[in-house]
């Protein structure tokens, strides 16, 4: 107890302040490529420096997502059932359901700008809202209370479900999609020519959003292991209270 | 003697409250045990655990030699549970819902009219809907139920409330003859003159643990 | 253990047992069957014009069916709750997957009893002629889509209704996964009633969809209901 | 012009998403270990 109080330490150690660091200077960096050096599209004009956030949240989204189901089976499959895998679902759950909102949101500011129009009917953009409201349907179960192992099993169930849910519904959604014939509208308006640094700046925004995703998903982690540790004293406290009850 | 419910230092929550606080308590084969205590000291959580129904989160426990941490729905199959709910179907006639029940262990017909009549629910009340039943009637259609899974441990939650003289010297009778017929019995009653009568032992719950 | 021949016994007294419950309650007679024709008369009101109705007619059947499905789940298993008969089941050792199946079949045919209402009414009101064949396909829809339904319907049912006083959460869990479902069923539904020029040929792809979407909930929610619903 | 404050929009918007969602988790990090032990906090 006494060395806790000595300093306030959180969340971070030396290696996730390296990381962080990196984060950031990558993403400055990025904003430089994204916004100052890569030209415009010869289609789109200055629009596509949109893409250079838009695209990379989508990734961040995609791995992460994986990665809650990934920690979902590994927690379920393993022997001793460590929490740990539960936490790292969750946090990547978080995170994703942020990063699918941004995407969305920066993917229908393109969408103005490219085809004139914030949302259409578009197969991958129709499943990508599902799937920002299957996982928000994930996180209200995780907070449904219970034990933490009770919240473990309950939603490394459902995230396994999840991934059953959403190629089925990516699916139907496109053949939906296909007996339209407006759907070349957004295939269309899509088309980017990319020079070299485009690419590049394209590719530098995939690997310093994984990097942030790295940083946020070690720190979440923790941060939901500390309110698990919290809680767990909390029951000791209302356990002590409790046998109070009996001596008076 | 056999040991059928071992418990070691057992803590379970109703979501953050530990409604058990470190319960330890051991039951033999063939005992009738009465847990007395006052409101909110924890024994409906007790016998819920004892039912494989509440998780424990802390310590050991074993009903029928059966791990509680790890294989809770083995245990089910061989205890009986009488809470403060009834376990019945509203909507079901009393017949309806013994019938239901004893299907899901294939109790024959025999075993359910047998049931019906002890706990005397059988004729004109067979065919009424549990919903329009008396609290005691209701009660005694939830043993009645209860009579045909054929549990070795049998966790009744103040089974003699809302029941009239009769019916308690009913229950009475039936949970001798299936302690003869090698169950046990583990109850929680406020009325302590009558349940200490059948009792062989009584065990004070209080702030979430036994003495 | 239990055995193939206890776990379908058990299945077939839990399907039982829901529908006599239905039976003597007549909850979906009296209450969710005139809800969902409502449905489908406020609809006739919001899109007054007879040429959109009969375009739109399937996509409403399956709509107003969404919709009364929530409100069927939400009574099978307050039905459970009510005086603790999901607790008693639990206590007794009943095997999760022949629950999860007894009631998924119990839903099936309240859903598809239902469903014909709802096509029946859109024949009424919305003017829907079909052919012989298109009958024939608007049945197997009808059958392969409530399959599908009652088993995904089932499964979240049963979660939102292990966290008491949570039972808001099944809209937000079931409609994402439902789909699927929506779209194919209203795609061979459309083909069925020939709207909007479709032929009948067109459905029978969709309906391999529904079968698919059914095969997999069937399965996968006889594995999962235990976990989600046990605690 | 529309062009730019979309594409400045999108960016503004994404990082401060992001950097809110950070601060938080970093927030929350700091807040609870004030009072946790080395055993509770296994990276230390």
């Amino acid at each position: 107890m006494n060395s806790a109080v000595a300093s306030p330490r959180g969340t971070g150690t030396r290696n996730t302040r390296i990381l962080g660091i990196l984060t950031i200077a990558s993403m400055a960096f990025l904003a430089l490529l994204g916004l100052v050096f890569s030209a415009e599209d010869r289609d789109q004009g200055s629009s596509v420096r949109i893409m250079y956030v838009h695209v990379p949240s989508i990734w961040v989204a995609y791995i992460a997502f994986g990665m809650t189901a990934a920690c979902s089976a590994i927690y379920l499959s393993s022997r001793n059932r460590s929490l740990i895998w539960d936490r790292f679902a969750g946090a990547a759950g978080e995170i994703g359901v942020l990063f699918v909102a941004v995407s969305l949101v920066t993917g229908s500011l393109w969408g103005r700008l490219s085809w004139g129009t914030y949302w259409v009917w578009d197969a991958r953009l129709t499943s990508t809202a599902f799937l920002f409201i299957t996982y928000l349907g994930y996180l209200a179960v995780r907070r449904l209370g219970g034990t933490h192992r009770q919240r473990a099993r309950r939603s490394a169930v459902l995230a396994l479900l999840a991934i059953l849910e959403i190629p089925l519904v990516h699916f139907s959604v496109r053949l939906w999609r296909s007996l339209h014939q407006e759907a070349t509208v957004a295939t269309g308006g899509t088309d980017v020519h990319m020079d070299g640094l485009m690419l590049f700046s394209l590719f530098f925004g995939l690997i310093s959003f994984t990097l942030l995703f790295l940083w946020l998903v070690i720190h979440r982690q923790r941060s939901l292991a500390l309110e698990d540790a919290m809680e767990n004293r909390g029951l000791d406290a209302a356990i002590e209270a409790r046998r109070e009850e009996a001596v008076s | 003697m056999e040991t059928v419910i071992e418990l070691k230092g057992v803590v379970a929550v109703l979501g953050s409250f530990p409604a058990l606080a470190g319960v330890s308590l051991s039951v033999q084969r063939g005992e009738i045990l009465l847990l007395q205590g006052p409101n909110g000291a924890g024994k409906t959580s007790l016998l819920r655990v004892c039912a494989g129904l509440m998780p424990i989160e802390r310590g050991t426990g074993s009903i029928l030699g059966i791990d509680l941490a790890t294989n809770r729905q083995d245990i089910r199959t061989r205890v009986g549970l009488l809470g403060h709910t009834n376990g019945l179907y509203l909507d079901l006639t009393v017949e309806q819902n013994i019938q239901f029940w004893a299907s899901t262990v294939g109790a024959s017909q025999e075993e359910v009219a047998n049931a019906m009549s002890t706990m005397r629910v059988d004729g004109r009340l067979a065919k009424v809907k549990a919903g329009q039943l008396s609290a005691g009637q209701r009660r005694r259609t939830a043993l009645a139920s209860l009579i045909v899974r054929r549990a070795e441990i049998w966790l009744l939650d103040e089974p003699h409330a809302g029941l009239d003289a009769a019916g308690r010297d009913e229950l009475d009778a039936l949970l001798r003859n299936a302690v003869a017929a090698g169950a046990t019995v583990v109850l929680a009653s406020h009325e302590s003159e009558r349940a200490a009568g059948l009792a062989t032992r009584t065990v004070t719950v209080d702030g979430g643990g036994a003495r | 253990m239990s055995t193939f021949e206890q776990r379908r016994r058990v299945a077939f007294a839990v399907a039982r047992k829901d529908l006599t419950i239905e039976w003597n309650s007549r909850i979906l007679v009296n209450q969710v069957a005139p809800f969902a024709a409502i449905i489908m008369v406020l609809f006739a009101f919001a899109l007054d014009n007879e040429g959109i109705l009969q375009r739109v007619a399937p996509g409403l059947v399956w709509l107003a069916t969404l919709f009364s499905m929530l409100v069927v789940i939400q009574r099978t298993f307050a039905v459970e709750s009510a005086d603790g008969a999901l607790d008693a089941l639990r206590v007794a050792g009943v095997d999760p997957s022949a629950i999860f199946i007894g009631k998924s079949l119990a839903l099936m045919v309240q859903l598809f009893a239902l469903e014909l209402l709802l096509v029946g009414t859109a024949v009424v009101l919305y003017g829907v002629e079909m052919s012989l064949v298109g009958f024939a396909e608007a049945i197997v829809t009808l059958l392969t889509a409530t399959v599908g339904l009652a088993c995904v319907g089932t499964l979240y049912g049963g979660l939102a209704a292990g966290a008491r006083g949570r039972e808001t959460l099944l809209p937000l869990l079931l409609l994402p996964v439902v789909a699927p479902v929506l779209i194919g069923a209203t795609r061979a539904t459309e083909a069925a009633f020939g709207s909007g020029g479709a032929q009948v040929s067109e459905g029978w792809p969709w309906i391999l969809l529904l079968a698919v979407f059914a095969v997999i909930f069937a399965v996968v929610g006889s594995v999962a209901f235990g976990p989600l619903v046990d605690e | 012009m529309e062009d730019a404050s979309f594409i400045i929009g999108s960016w503004v918007l994404t990082f401060v998403a992001i950097g809110a969602y950070a601060a938080f988790v970093i927030r929350r990090g700091r807040e609870l270990s004030r009072n946790a032990t080395s055993e509770e906090m296994p990276w230390t």
